[in-house]
């Protein structure tokens, strides 16, 4: 029952936020309230039991949802997130706000459903229904060129999961497995051959990297971001929705494994690629939302370095990082909202030395930053050390270039942040107000969280990540599915390029 | 020696084309479903050959194919009624049978 | 490892805690607390940590070669496992003695000298937020968690540059740390990736007892050698990522004294220490270590001269001296570089504490041109900073001595960098003293001697300061003194240091000289402090600079003046060009790659267009569509029949 | 055989002018011709019933209401026609590939004609009392059907010719149409 | 065989459709004494009860035994759950049409009885063992709907439609007859179990495919197969919208289930290649419905292109009979009635009187201006665009799933590729609902029976994609079909 709490409180949430409508005082406490019971059941998910209902019997989907694993991190943080999230947008939403949390609170429960599903259809229909509230909030609430955005951001999130979806059936019908859990899809697709798996990775893997994103398919982001709802609510949902590198770690990965070292070199070039790249593009950029956009790719990128490195360490890693990124880049998008209730612009320039009038405000974005560029001790640093000492491990090359990124965090990331808050006070902003501190504590309180005692929420993650190596392991029998042999092992590209 | 079903079938497979032909090629929606009307006779005159060919098998075949010709004139007729009928409809309106000036919804 | 070592020694795991509780008191509620509280409190946990770190060395028993004290599990993943853990040997106790010790008296000192600026409470939390992070550094237990304390130190270095942040160029150079030591990070980072292949581990233990079992120079050994030296580099300012330090004196003068001297800048220092094991094992890399710290030395030296901002100097000399350090350690010298370590610490910290005095009592004013004269009106300034410019110079008998002749005599027998040139390293480093023994009297001469150069209302305004900062300078002056004789030549007496840390560092073979030839290096040694301060007492005092305003106008001097051209160079090769490169990706990825992809999916439309443009509204037409249609069908029927 | 060939050629003919006539009175009287032809066709088939049938309800009743409605509506003489120059060999040419393949398919499958002996006692001349046999037990359900055929047929052409308010007679309406020029409605005013 | 033939006639097996036929008696019968058309819409939806009824029955009694009339009729469990597919899509028509038929001046009191008697054309289909008794079922099926697309006479779009149709539907049906005439001289029988008998002992092959093909196409047009589609667009778009409601879901249902059955039985037996001339046509079909529909802008002809590549779709599942195809076709079209007479039903509360003004900008703020009927049609479109958790999309998984299985993994990617066009064009409508402010005035026009034919459908659509599952257990015991 406990599963399926974080499923049923968001839902009835939001049906309570939408029949609240305008009345701001109501759609507030619904926020709030929904949001605070469903952390609560989140936080009792690692003890809760499994569920694996019969749904869809006569094609072998399953209601199988499985609180454990990576799902009992993921969801609590999301949960976690969406607490303030949810609050600060009943409170700052000018119209509508009633219906702006409920879609909020419906992707949450789609998230939910996304992180704990093990069967993949399933998993498939929360990844899909959590899009149209997502693009729906974009859509109704965002700025000018909206629909613009709405559309690419649309085509680009089912063009990849249509085909995925085809892959996800063409699995079960090639592998001949009797229904799409994962077990079952584990057990039986091992026998496919490894070009079978590599054309059905390849589905996969179209859906999943619009949604890692991966250069080149992230443009739709960096619209989705400059376009959605000035209070950034919208961006937090946005970046919890980044749920691509999740797809790779819980299903393909696992499932294909041989398909998955084959594409491995391609994808884990593309993450260290993205990690520069969005690195790079994010220290020319003035407008904030659209600088958090690429920074965030450029996460995404060490993301997929990690879990492609196909090594227990940068899975762990990843799925960590994935989770920590949640806080510190949704509280920064939060920020952004409350400096564009400021000074209602979302350019740079528009800024400058407001340190002084707002040292509180200034004094936590400085914090969010520092997390978001991976300072260690926060809530970054161990996923993102994780995922590029595993791919290192296994593919130096693209790991080393991956951690190049680290260099350009620091660019973008104090540039931003000094050319906000310090130099000169031409502007003026109000410090925070108590309801905006409330808003930042819980992110604040995340980011410690996740960044001083990693290892309870790693463990959790790992018992995951295992089922992916040991199919590994059973796949390549190469000494990648530990990390720890002494002597270098040969060199690990071919390793991957010599899967049979 | 009588002749082969086959050589039935032939015409009237040769009278079904040509009232296909007759389809594409009229103007008159009169005259359409005349042709529609021919090829309608084209078949029934196939099921008649064949009913006479499987009278090798016994008399259930053979019988069924004369049978089934005899419902196809049916649907005929009822075809033809609520063809006329719209045709008469319409014509009330338009003043014309010219199908090519059927053409206002397109695209 | 003695599990069951003395309780107390494991106080010092409780002195970062404390650091940290006082920077949250100060940080949290800072509108509250008025002066002096914030620097009574401030200095108090720093003050307790240093208790801390005092008992755990008086209970540590001295054979023992260091224990953990494990708070809890911090990253697991496969057979990776960090904990959150100290180690406490006779490395991390000396240096977290150093921390507390010389980082107290910077507090105290801050106190006076931060008073009436309306971010005291700030500067207390920053200032003990970075004693916390530098304790984690030097405790950590592995090397993970010693990043954290790196990048700690680094986050509180640029929030201390930039702590008067309205003024744009003390942001900027808060940025440029940032940056410049972001980049040593990544080589950390890349290290720790590449031992944990090498050694399946990062546990610091396990990595330096696994190395000596791995083939000597084997080339991941040398690779991991390399990336630390990257990392050090970036934290230790040395060659060519030297150039964020002199910019970081735009800080508060306490910090630039703590940090950018004393304690943060010697993390290199304390890295390769560390790893010492690994270095001994790859002689590549540690030659390569023990030239870039000689050529920073000597580099940094040159450029000192031609410096005019007081602190400026004593920026360029940090870099030269750590580069004396980096260069002991290199050669294997690794308790002479952390010897180094402790005694500078208290002369340099001296140092700017009394240019911090300085700039106090002139009113803010830094330009050594318009100074002179001043150790007649600040008398106890005036006395320590010439103890201490005695002290670097390295005369002897004061503590610089002892330890610059330590390493001297390592690079000169050190086997492990012999082949890779130690002779010549040696010889850079004595000319280096030479240099540092000139520039620190000009800079002595220009402040505290000669005749007065100042500004009427400068002059108007000198006087010595206050007790609570004048108390510290003391201190550390008897500590500049006294320090070097803890690391007294073996043949002369107890080599207290080097016995103290030899349990924990590693052991690289070294020549043996005769007593003859030690003595002839000491006198070598003593000759080149002399020499130093001979030459720029007759430059400055003698010649009255006018020797001196003819090499002005060689084009070295511009080059020095400009810290010898990296700024530019940097500017150049790397910041130019990558603002370009990510203006043109930014352009490229919104105009070409975006419209690039879009185009299939606009052609959609009008591939859609024509679908629909079939769709002509002509029964006839449709009836042909379909008449082809059967007629296909009934064609491809006969063909596969006659076929069959 | 030469009893196929005339029935055949005479079918043909009808059916090449209904294709082709001009005058929509001339096709439809062509059309009458084959059919006859055809009910020809039956009888050397063994159809007799089928033939009388086609006769007398299909060239006789349904052919007439043809008749009537060409004359009844006055439809005029073909006019040239003036686009798609292309659509008339295109169909011809795609109609010609249909019926070689048909015809080609059949004869190639062709089978020996059964003897007349068999062909008399099984069909018996495809007598009426056969033809009902059939027609109330095989096809019980069809027959039926054709009766439901029947009623929604005749219901459907009611409904849409004789309703209220409509119901002048279809002669008068031209000019009604022809009265009537402004806009239609349906069509935005 | 012997002749005459032992009948086995069930009549009960004809309940469901004698309950329509009956209704539609009396309704006509009504309509000498009454001329409120509602009455006889009330009467239409309690035949339509009983016939539910009827058909529930035996659904759950012994399905086995469903054949009758020497398998010409087969009440088996596929054409008994098309059966509650028809009756529920005629029952959202009429409810549609309750309120419709009066405001667009089309109340003529033969409207309901001919919907009913279609209907009973559309039962007759999904039953029909044979392919005379499929003639006359596509035959009472279609000539209602010829007519009633013709309904508003005087509105020349109407006029058009139904001219149209009549003629390329007769059309159809000769091609059909003909592919009977030849599949008859294969084998010597109209009943699918003697062609397959006779033709598994070894037929003329060529002429039996020729046959069927034929056959196919005839009922291809019905089911807007490519090329035998172009009807639809624009009769569609011409018909009276609560007519398009009915001909939208009831005929396409009968056609498929008409072609499934003949997929199912005589196809496998003739040359393999048809198959793949069925395939070449659905990726047609899924291509020309999807790319035209996206550069609509009136919604009414948008939703019927999407009606043709929806065809495509259920085409998946005929290709794939013996992988579950059968199954799929069956729920996918259970699904397909109720999202899309939903989307209709609320298509035919936006347009005018004169069943004009279904453009986009029409529906531009109608998520403000009318809500309730914004979200309707949005779950309606999101539904037809396959998105999770409505029942498009468990549809799409089935039908998807049989075409993989059955080797047509090409098919199922192209299928799913205009998918993503699709969902373009429907979201359009939904962006305009809600991203946009109101361009014209809200259309005004309420109507309860609307209402409720859109909330069940709305419900229907919603529980069937939630709770997948029991449906699709019920049809699965198709593997007792008759004739299979």
């Amino acid at each position: 029952m406990i599963t399926l709490l974080p499923l049923i409180v968001p839902v009835v949430g939001a049906a309570l936020a939408a029949l609240a409508g305008a009345r701001r005082g109501a759609v507030t406490l619904v926020a709030l309230l929904s949001t605070l019971v469903a952390f609560v059941a989140a936080l009792l998910l690692p003890g809760a039991a499994a569920i694996d209902a019969p749904w869809l019997p006569g094609v072998g989907v399953s209601f199988a949802l499985d609180p454990g694993g990576a799902a009992s991190v993921l969801v609590v943080v999301v949960a976690l997130v969406m607490v303030p999230t949810a609050l600060f947008a009943a409170l700052s939403v000018e119209e509508r706000p009633g219906r702006f949390v409920a879609w909020l609170l419906l992707a949450q429960a789609g998230l939910a459903g996304i992180f704990m599903a093990r069967d993949m259809v399933l998993f498939y229909v929360f990844w899909e229904g959590t899009l149209i509230p997502s693009l729906l909030l974009l859509g109704a609430y965002g700025l000018e060129k909206r629909r613009a955005a709405t559309l690419k951001y649309l085509t680009y999130a089912v063009g990849g999961s249509f085909v995925m979806l085809v892959s996800i059936l063409a699995v079960k019908a090639l592998s001949g497995a009797a229904t799409f859990h994962v077990e079952d899809l584990v057990m039986a697709a091992r026998g496919l051959p490894a070009g079978t798996q590599a054309w059905l990775f390849a589905g996969l893997a179209l859906g999943m990297v619009v949604k890692v994103p991966l250069w080149p398919l992230h443009s739709w982001l960096v619209d989705l971001n400059e376009q959605n709802h000035p209070s950034g609510a919208a961006d937090v949902l946005g970046t919890l929705y980044k749920v691509g590198a999740y797809g790779f770690f819980a299903w393909a990965i696992p499932v294909l494994p041989l398909g998955a070292e084959r594409l491995a070199p391609l994808f884990i070039a593309l993450g260290a690629f993205t990690a520069v790249y969005g690195a790079v593009v994010a220290t020319s950029q003035t407008h904030l939302k659209r600088l958090l956009a690429y920074a965030s790719l450029s996460h995404m990128g060490i993301v997929a370095v990690g879990v492609f490195g196909l090594h227990v360490a940068g899975l762990n890693g990843a799925i960590y990082f994935l989770a920590a990124q949640m806080l510190s880049t949704g509280g920064l998008f939060i920020v952004t909202g409350m400096l564009h209730a400021r000074r209602r612009s979302f350019d740079v320039d528009a800024y400058g030395g407001i340190a002084k009038s707002a040292p509180a405000l200034a004094a936590l974005s400085l914090f969010l930053v520092f997390a978001f560029i991976g300072v260690p001790g926060l809530s970054n640093f161990p996923g993102e050390f994780l995922a590029l000492l595993g791919a290192f491990q296994t593919s130096p090359f693209a790991a080393v270039v991956a951690t190049l990124a680290v260099i350009g965090a620091g660019v973008y990331g104090v540039n931003v942040y000094q050319r906000l808050f310090q130099g000169p006070a031409v502007a003026e902003a109000r410090d925070l107000g108590p309801v905006e501190l409330y808003v930042l504590v819980p992110f604040v309180a995340g980011v410690l969280w996740l960044g001083v005692v990693p290892a309870p929420q790693l463990e959790r993650i790992e018992a995951q990540s295992q089922v992916a190596v040991l199919q590994l392991a059973d796949a390549g029998d190469d000494p990648r599915a530990d990390g720890g042999d002494l002597v270098p092992g040969p060199e690990p590209e071919l390793a991957i390029g010599g899967a049979r | 020696m009588s002749v082969p079903s086959e050589y039935f079938v032939a015409l009237s497979a040769v009278l079904f084309g040509l009232g296909a032909v007759g389809v594409v090629t009229r103007r008159s929606a009169i005259l359409v479903f005349l042709s529609i009307e021919l090829m309608l006779n084209a078949a029934n005159l196939a099921i008649v050959a064949y009913a006479r060919q499987w009278t090798v098998t016994g008399g259930g075949h053979a019988l069924e194919g004369q049978g089934a010709v005899f419902i196809v004139l049916a649907v005929a007729a009822a075809e033809v009624a609520v063809g006329l009928g719209i045709l008469v409809a319409i014509f009330r309106h338009r003043v014309t049978t010219d199908v090519d000036q059927l053409a206002e919804v397109r695209a | 490892m003695t599990e069951t070592a003395s309780g107390a020694a494991q106080l010092v795991a409780l002195a970062p805690l404390v650091a940290l509780v006082g920077a949250l008191v100060n940080g949290l509620f800072g509108r509250g607390i008025r002066e002096p509280a914030s620097g009574v409190i401030a200095s108090a946990a720093v003050a307790v940590g240093f208790v801390l770190s005092l008992v755990a060395f008086v209970a540590y028993p001295g054979e023992a070669d260091g224990f953990r004290f494990v708070f809890a599990e911090f990253l697991r993943a496969g057979s990776l496992a960090v904990d959150l853990g100290f180690l406490i040997d006779q490395l991390s106790l000396v240096m977290a003695l150093v921390i507390t010790g010389v980082g107290f008296l910077i507090h105290v000192y801050s106190v006076g000298y931060m008073r009436g600026d309306p971010g005291h409470a700030r500067y207390f939390a920053q200032l003990n937020l970075f004693v916390a992070a530098m304790l984690v550094l030097v405790l950590a237990d592995s090397l993970p968690l010693m990043f954290v304390g790196w990048e700690g130190v680094g986050v509180c270095s640029f929030l201390l540059i930039g702590f008067w942040y309205q003024h744009r160029q003390n942001a900027d150079a808060a940025r440029k740390a940032f940056i410049v030591n972001r980049i040593g990070d990544v080589g950390f980072l890349i290290a720790m990736f590449l031992t944990f292949k090498v050694f399946g581990s990062l546990d610091l233990a396990t990595v330096t007892s696994a190395a000596p079992g791995i083939a000597y120079g084997a080339p991941a050994l040398t690779a991991i050698g390399l990336l630390l030296l990257l990392a050090a580099a970036g934290k230790s300012a040395q060659l060519p990522l030297q150039l964020w330090l002199p910019d970081a004196m735009a800080g508060p003068t306490p910090v630039s004294a703590l940090i950018h001297a004393a304690t943060m800048v010697t993390a290199g220092v304390y890295l390769v220490a560390r790893t010492g094991d690994v270095f001994a094992q790859a002689p590549a890399a540690a030659a390569t270590v023990a030239w870039v710290g000689v050529l920073t030395a000597l580099v940094a030296a040159v450029a000192a001269f031609a410096q005019t901002d007081i602190k400026r100097i004593l920026a360029y000399s940090t870099i030269s001296q750590v580069g004396f350090m980096v260069a002991a350690v290199g050669a294997g010298a690794y308790w002479a570089g952390i010897f180094h370590v402790v005694t500078h610490a208290f002369f340099k910290a001296l140092l700017f504490l009394g240019a911090g005095s300085v700039i106090h009592a002139l009113g803010g004013e830094q330009d050594v041109r318009r100074m002179g004269g001043l150790g007649r009106r600040m008398r106890v300034t005036g006395t320590t900073s010439l103890v201490a410019t005695l002290a670097i110079a390295g005369v002897p008998l004061l503590s610089g001595f002892f330890s610059k002749d330590a390493i001297l005599h390592g690079t000169l027998t050190s086997q492990l960098v012999a082949d890779a040139g130690g002779p010549f390293l040696f010889a850079l480093l004595l000319l280096t003293a030479v240099l540092t023994a000139a520039y620190m009297f000009r800079w002595y001469y220009l402040v505290f001697a000669g005749e007065e150069r100042l500004t009427a209302e400068a002059a108007a305004k000198v006087h010595e300061s206050p007790a609570v900062m004048t108390v510290p300078l003391v201190v550390l002056a008897v500590g500049s003194v006294l320090a070097g004789y803890l690391g007294v030549q073996e043949f002369l007496g107890r080599n207290l240091i080097a016995e103290w840390l030899s349990p924990v560092l590693a052991s690289v073979p070294f020549d043996h000289l005769s007593v003859g030839a030690e003595w002839a290096l000491i006198v070598g040694s003593a000759l080149a402090a002399a020499v130093g301060l001979g030459v720029g007492y007759w430059l400055y005092a003698v010649d009255k600079g006018r020797t001196v305003k003819r090499l002005e106008q060689a084009p070295v001097a511009a080059l020095a003046r400009s810290g010898m051209g990296f700024d530019a160079a940097a500017q150049a090769v790397f910041v130019r060009p990558g603002e370009n490169v990510a203006e043109g990706l930014a352009l490229l990825d919104r105009d070409v790659l975006d419209r690039g992809l879009a185009a299939p999916v606009t052609a959609v439309p009008r591939l859609a267009r024509l679908a629909a443009l079939w769709q002509s509204g002509y029964v006839r037409l449709y009836a042909l569509a379909m008449l082809i249609g059967a007629a296909a069908v009934t064609a491809v029927a006969l063909l596969a029949g006659v076929s069959r | 055989m030469i009893g196929f060939l005339i029935v055949a050629a005479l079918a043909i003919a009808g059916g090449v002018l209904v294709v082709a006539a001009r005058q929509p009175v001339h096709a439809a009287l062509a059309l009458v011709g084959t059919l006859i032809a055809v009910a020809v066709a039956y009888v050397m088939l063994d159809a007799h019933f089928l033939a009388a049938i086609q006769v007398i309800v299909y060239a006789g009743a349904i052919m007439v209401l043809f008749l009537f409605v060409i004359m009844l509506l006055n439809v005029e003489r073909q006019p040239p026609a003036a686009r798609w120059g292309w659509l008339r060999p295109t169909a011809y040419g795609v109609g010609l590939l249909g019926v070689v393949a048909v015809a080609g398919t059949a004869l190639m499958e062709r089978r020996p004609a059964p003897d007349q002996a068999t062909v008399d006692a099984v069909l018996q001349g495809g007598s009426p009392e056969r033809i009902g046999t059939v027609l109330f037990s095989e096809y019980l359900l069809a027959f039926h059907l054709v009766a439901v055929l029947l009623l929604t047929g005749v219901i459907a052409a009611v409904s849409l010719v004789q309703r209220p308010g409509e119901g002048r007679g279809a002669e008068a309406l031209p000019v009604a149409a022809l009265a009537e020029p402004g806009p239609r409605e349906g069509e935005p005013a | 065989m012997s002749f005459p033939p032992a009948l086995d006639i069930d009549w009960a097996h004809l309940a469901p459709a004698l309950a329509l036929l009956g209704t539609a008696t009396i309704g006509l019968l009504l309509a000498l004494f009454q001329r409120d058309s509602r009455l006889t819409a009330a009467v239409s939806l309690l035949g339509l009860a009983t016939s539910f009824a009827f058909n529930l029955s035996l659904f759950l009694g012994d399905a086995g035994s469903g054949a009758s009339f020497g398998l010409r009729y087969l009440a088996d469990v596929p054409a008994l759950a098309f059966n509650f597919v028809v009756i529920v899509g005629t029952a959202l028509a009429v409810l549609v049409s309750y309120d419709q038929v009066g405001r667009m001046e089309m109340d003529h009191p033969e409207y309901y009885p001919l919907v009913l008697l279609s209907a009973l054309g559309a039962m007759v289909m999904a039953a029909a063992g044979d392919l005379v008794t499929l003639l006359l079922g596509l035959e009472v099926l279609s000539l209602p709907v010829y007519v009633l697309s013709a309904w508003r006479t005087g509105a020349r779009q109407s006029e058009e439609a139904g001219m149209k149709y009549f003629l390329l539907g007769a059309f159809g049906s000769a091609i059909l007859v003909y592919g009977a005439a030849l599949l008859y001289g294969a084998s010597g029988s109209f009943v699918y179990a003697d062609v397959v008998a006779a033709l598994a002992g070894g037929g003329p092959l060529t002429l039996a495919t020729l046959g069927a093909a034929l056959v196919l196409a005839g009922l291809g047009f019905k089911a807007a197969l490519v090329p035998f589609h172009q009807w639809a667009p624009d009769v569609y778009t011409g018909a009276p919208t609560p007519v398009v409601t009915y001909m939208s879901v009831v005929v396409k249902a009968a056609a498929f289930a008409a072609l499934v059955r003949i997929a199912a039985t005589v196809a496998p037996e003739v040359a393999p290649w048809l198959q793949t001339a069925l395939a070449v046509s659905v990726a047609a079909t899924l291509l020309v419905g999807n790319l035209a529909a996206l550069v609509q802008r009136g919604v009414k002809r948008m939703l019927a292109y999407s009606a043709v590549a929806h065809a495509g779709y259920v085409g998946l599942a005929v290709l794939a009979p013996g992988h579950g195809g059968l199954e799929a076709a069956v729920w996918y079209l259970t699904a397909y009635t109720l999202m899309n007479a939903g989307a209709f039903a609320v298509l035919s509360l936006i347009v005018d009187r004169n069943d004009r003004g279904d453009d986009v900008e029409r529906f531009a703020g109608l998520g403000q201006t009318r809500p309730g009927l914004a979200l309707a049609l949005t779950v309606f479109l999101l539904s037809l665009g396959g998105i999770p958790p409505l029942a498009g999309f468990a549809g799409k998984v089935m039908v998807f799933q049989a075409a993989i299985e059955a080797g047509y993994l090409w098919l199922a990617l192209l299928g799913i590729l205009t998918s993503v066009v699709a969902l373009v064009y429907y979201f359009r409508v939904v962006a305009a609902m809600y991203f946009r402010r109101p361009e014209y005035e809200a259309p005004a026009f309420r109507s309860t029976a609307t209402d409720v034919a859109i909330a069940a459908a709305l419900a229907g659509t919603v529980l069937l994609g939630v709770l997948p599952g029991w449906w699709h257990d019920a049809i699965r015991g198709a593997q007792t079909v008759m004739g299979f």
